[in-house]
């Protein structure tokens, strides 16, 4: 190729690297976007797919579920295990063990769409830890709908029952530190 | 029905018919081979609504024609797509189709080939199309389908020392 | 013998090849495979329809939208369930976010091998904001599982909508900021020209195709080959480079996401009302015979074959996956080329292992 | 004048002079190494729109401190089969010659170690040996990467020697003197004094320097030309195989070396310890004027580093050897020239 092709080329090549370092100069200036996690956290999309939990009925307290075992038969990976028994003085069954196998759920929502009450939601917690697998693997959504229910019960007799603020479906388990969405 | 594929349907049409059509029972064997493109409804050679089933040609092949067949599609301008293996045990039958598509007409053709359950044996066409060297290495992995003349059938996606064959429907975990 | 291990920081995920070199040139460079394998088509085979939705996003984790599109697409032709025209006007707007997020996490990716560190944090912020997007959408970041057999599992409100629209405008400018930065950059010029040529004869014969194919000079894009969904109503060019290098490639994707940003804002301007599911019946049948559908995913072509006897489980599930056939080609075209440019070659193949094994 | 000020400044007992200064230079080493390890995180950083470290003391500045602990607990194992004394040496040849070359270097007015006129020569001619000592690490340690590494590493740093000594012949040609305190008192006066902007001498002198800087950073295997310990390539290149305080020592080496590069090219170009302004100087300010305009360039080091991928191997030597080298014999000639104009044109009028 010719000289002057040559030497254009060189010096086309030069001013491209300058622009490139024009560029991350620019960048250095700007804000920083990353979200320095164990101090800040991020909030999550109303739709977000946590583990599912049971649903508490803002008027009795009590889960909506009548162990109908629809959802144990949706669940593709079968991480779900329904117990109900018929409690007397009601008329349909109501849950009493609802174990759950975090460890292999594909939060696909399959169990949500094919229960017929809405039963079941999905929570809101990202940051679930524990020291042993079996926390995960045998998640007992009962006793995890008792705790939320004495946060409601506490919350319930402060307030008439009417206009009673239904407390955030998220447990208060994860550090309420300083909510920071990023710019 | 484009131009590349009328003329391939030509070409597979003449070929099925030319050779001696081996006692094989489901064959449909059409008496009018050399039928004309519009005519190509039922025999070896079918039409098909690309909306409704997802490919153009469907022509169904003695293995032993599985090379010749793709040496035409492959100078019709063809390329290989998949090669997928189907484990019919009720009729103790091993279906493979091989896929192929062509790069600037909306044309694909699938050959069918079935093969007895007992001994599943087919040549290899990786001669002709070297990329379905990979997807017969996995036929094989996954069915014990043998391609006579592979250069190397050795466990492709199963460990190398697996002797099993998961996708066949007598597979016992 | 070098053996470039499962555990390489070039190889994306578990991806081993045997290279015997004599010094630094490449004799032979014999790709292993089957370190993540899962079997996804034998899982397919013991579940109902419904069930594998999951699994199809995580065949390919980085265009998820894609593999959905192509499940439920099949299924929805052997069944001829009826999907409303909301449905497939979202199916395209997700789908092409999915395909931009996907090419900037290959865009970092390569960069990162051929060692340039900054790219890589710029691309994931871009992603971020569409991971937001679709997350405020169907809940998940990764692995979607928001298409159902005859529509979608919710409806896609106004903050996705504007979401999107100032996504979109957003972008453009940091294109053009990548194409400063990187593209026209002469080390990566000259790191990547008549780097790995792949002639279109090549991919003919190993049916590689998407980026790869297209590089190469061949106009084969499913989206307009094989129009799926509501791809035609759309007009959006198909870029094409004809050298065939590991350059024409990188450009393929960079015009790629260009294009996708036009799909969507097209589809925005006229997404239509009405329903967003359509009639579904609840156990679902499929009459015997045998269906396959075909999508135009980030990394090339995915096919499902789907092969049923009218039970409520597939008889065969075959999934053809475009990276299988992308890195078949690699053994015959690294051929004689040294390492640092078969690292450049295998970045610019844009593989996700994964998909390779399924 | 104290005590201390005579012995470090005066001409009398050379060698406490010399002892006390070598403690300096690796006190000077040792920090600068930890401190520009967390500068270059900072910056990478910065450029890529994160903060950096920050977790160890206020904003990350004791985070040099907990990498050299974790290094220095780190046990240093030798595996099997490698040459064990190679392999125990290529670290000290590594560190030697920076050390080295920092005596020679004025700092300030004659705050120098040791003042040779031939101190130019003395630091290229140590430039060369951790070449042999990168190439010895990689080769003791038996490692098909390492040995790749070694090979591209002596033929990178040949194919820049060339043209950085042809650039340095230049300016020797400008300045007359091989002496570096010399050098440096030539450039005094306002910053159109030093040799950067001395265009009447040498037109090309901005190309010259730029030519010295990339020269500079392919010596030192840094930024585009890091094609030696290509991470994504050759794992860790010629140490790979180094653990703890192994690695240490290489990682230490390399940012000595680009302190000497640097502090060479504000010598050279920049007028070494003069300041930019007349009135602004003194025994004082000097050393501060130095430091300042060392870390300029470090700190352009740094951020080529981020913002550019790593070259191809022959597009490397293309580089050099079809473009660097032209250029700097053009700059040579030229240079001749423009001194022997005025005789010339002297003779003719």
């Amino acid at each position: 190729m010719t000289m002057k092709a040559a030497f254009l080329e060189v010096y086309r090549g030069f001013m491209s690297l300058l622009t490139g370092m024009r560029i991350t100069l620019g960048q250095c200036f700007k804000p920083i976007i990353t979200v320095q996690y164990p101090r800040q956290t991020l909030k999550m999309a109303p739709r977000f797919r946590g583990h599912i939990e049971l649903v508490l009925d803002p008027e009795t307290g009590k889960s909506l579920c009548t162990a109908c075992k629809l959802c144990e038969r949706a669940c593709p990976s079968d991480c779900i295990a329904v117990d109900g028994a018929k409690l007397d003085g009601q008329k349909t069954k109501s849950v009493t063990e609802y174990k759950l196998n975090f460890t292999t759920c594909s939060l696909c929502g399959s169990c949500i769409e094919a229960c017929p009450f809405d039963a079941i939601q999905f929570s809101k917690d990202y940051n679930k830890v524990s020291f042993s697998r079996d926390t995960f693997s045998h998640m007992d959504l009962v006793k995890r709908l008792e705790e939320r229910r004495k946060i409601w019960a506490q919350q319930r007799p402060a307030a008439p029952p009417a206009e009673m603020p239904m407390p955030g479906p998220a447990p208060a388990s994860t550090p309420q530190t300083q909510e920071q969405k990023p710019s | 029905m484009n131009a590349t594929l009328e003329l391939v349907a030509e070409r597979l049409s003449q070929l099925i018919g030319q050779t001696a059509v081996p006692s094989r029972p489901p064959m449909p064997v059409s008496a009018n081979l050399a039928a004309s493109t519009a005519s190509f409804v039922s025999g070896p050679v079918q039409a098909v609504d690309h909306a409704l089933k997802g490919y153009d040609l469907d022509v169904s092949v003695p293995p032993g024609l599985v090379v010749l067949a793709a040496r035409i599609l492959d100078n019709a301008g063809f390329g290989i797509d998949a090669v997928t293996g189907v484990d019919w045990m009720a009729q103790g039958e091993m279906e493979i189709v091989y896929d192929y598509f062509h790069p600037s007409s909306s044309s694909r053709v699938a050959v069918r080939t079935r093969v007895s359950r007992a001994d599943p044996e087919l040549p290899t066409i990786s001669a002709v199309f070297p990329g379905a060297n990979w997807h017969e290495r996995e036929t094989h992995d996954f069915f014990g389908i043998r391609f006579l003349g592979h250069p190397n059938l050795a466990p492709f996606l199963l460990p190398e020392d697996a002797d099993f064959h998961p996708l066949r429907k007598d597979y016992k975990p | 013998m070098l053996n470039l291990g499962p555990q390489h920081p070039a190889a994306h995920g578990v991806l081993r090849v045997l290279m015997t070199m004599d010094g630094e040139w490449i004799t032979k460079a014999e790709p292993v495979i089957g370190y993540i394998h899962r079997m996804h088509e034998k899982m397919g085979e013991n579940r109902t329809w419904a069930q594998f939705l999951p699994n199809t996003s995580r065949i390919d984790y980085l265009s998820a939208m894609h593999y959905t599109h192509a499940f439920v697409g099949a299924v929805e032709r052997a069944a001829k369930i009826e999907v409303p025209a909301r449905a497939e006007y979202v199916r395209v707007i997700t789908s092409e976010l999915n395909r931009i997020s996907s090419h900037l996490v290959w865009w970092g990716a390569m960069l990162l091998d051929l060692g340039g560190f900054t790219p890589i944090l710029y691309a994931f912020e871009d992603r971020e904001k569409i991971l937001d997007l679709l997350e405020g959408l169907c809940g998940a970041r990764l692995t979607y599982c928001y298409y159902r057999f005859g529509g979608l599992c919710n409806d896609v409100d106004d903050e996705f909508l504007n979401g999107t629209r100032t996504f979109v405008k957003e972008m453009r400018p940091r294109l053009g900021m990548y194409r400063n930065l990187v593209t026209d950059n002469i080390i990566l010029r000259k790191r990547l020209t008549g780097v790995g040529p792949i002639s279109a004869e090549l991919c003919r014969k190993y049916g590689a195709t998407g980026p790869v194919i297209r590089g190469s000079g061949v106009p084969y894009d499913v989206r307009t080959v094989e129009p799926y969904s509501v791809y035609p109503k759309f007009d959006f060019k198909i870029p094409i480079y004809q050298e065939g290098d590991s350059m024409a490639r990188y450009l393929v994707r960079m015009d790629e996401m260009e294009q996708s940003l036009r799909i969507i804002e097209q589809a925005l301007d006229n997404l239509p009302a009405g329903p967003f599911m359509g009639k579904v019946p609840r156990v679902l049948k499929l009459p015997p015979g045998d269906t396959c559908y075909a999508v135009e995913a980030a990394r090339g072509r995915f096919m499902v074959r789907i092969v049923s006897d009218g039970k409520d489980t597939p008889y065969r599930l075959k999934l053809r996956t475009p990276s299988f056939c992308n890195l078949s080609l690699y053994e015959e075209a690294s051929r004689g080329m040294i390492l640092p440019d078969a690292l450049a070659m295998l970045g610019s193949l844009d593989l996700v292992i994964p998909d390779i094994d399924r | 004048m104290s005590a201390i000020q005579e012995i470090l400044l005066g001409p009398g007992w050379p060698w406490v002079r010399l002892l006390l200064y070598l403690v300096g230079i690796c006190a000077f080493v040792g920090a600068n190494a930890a401190y520009l390890v967390l500068a270059e995180r900072k910056g990478a950083g910065r450029i890529q729109r994160r903060p950096g470290p920050n977790e160890s003391g206020y904003a990350g500045w004791l985070q040099p401190v907990a990498d050299g602990i974790k290094l220095l607990a780190k046990q240093v194992m030798v595996p099997p089969g490698t040459d064990g004394f190679l392999y125990r040496l290529a670290p000290l040849m590594v560190m030697a010659p920076p050390l080295i070359c920092l005596t020679v270097i004025p700092y300030g007015e004659n705050l120098v170690a040791r003042n040779i006129n031939v101190g130019l020569l003395m630091v290229f001619s140590l430039g060369s040996i951790n070449v042999m000592a990168l190439m010895l690490g990689g080769w003791a340690s038996r490692n098909k990467f390492a040995v790749i590494s070694s090979a591209r590493i002596v033929s990178q740093n040949v194919a820049y020697e060339i043209p950085m000594l042809l650039v340095v012949i230049t300016l020797l040609m400008v300045t007359g003197t091989m002496n570096l305190n010399e050098i440096v008192q030539h450039q005094a006066g306002w910053f159109w004094h030093w040799n950067f902007f001395k265009v009447w001498v040498n037109p090309l002198m901005p190309v010259t320097f730029v030519i010295f800087f990339i020269c500079m950073l392919a010596e030192t295997n840094r930024a585009p030309f890091d094609m030696a310990e290509a991470e994504s390539e050759l794992v860790a290149g010629a140490f790979t195989e180094y653990g703890g305080m192994g690695f240490g020592v290489f990682f230490m080496a390399e940012y000595a070396n680009i302190v000497v590069g640097c502090s060479l090219a504000t010598i050279l170009f920049f007028g070494g310890w003069q300041s930019p302004v007349v009135i602004l100087s003194g025994p004082i300010w000097g050393p501060l004027w130095f430091l300042a305009k060392m870390y300029a360039l470090v700190l352009t080091v740094i951020w080529i580093r981020w913002t550019f991928p790593r070259t191809q191997f022959y597009n490397l030597l293309n580089l050099s050897w079809k473009i660097l080298i032209p250029v700097s014999l053009v700059t040579l000639l030229l240079t001749g020239a423009m001194m022997k104009l005025p005789l010339l044109l002297h003779h003719l009028f």
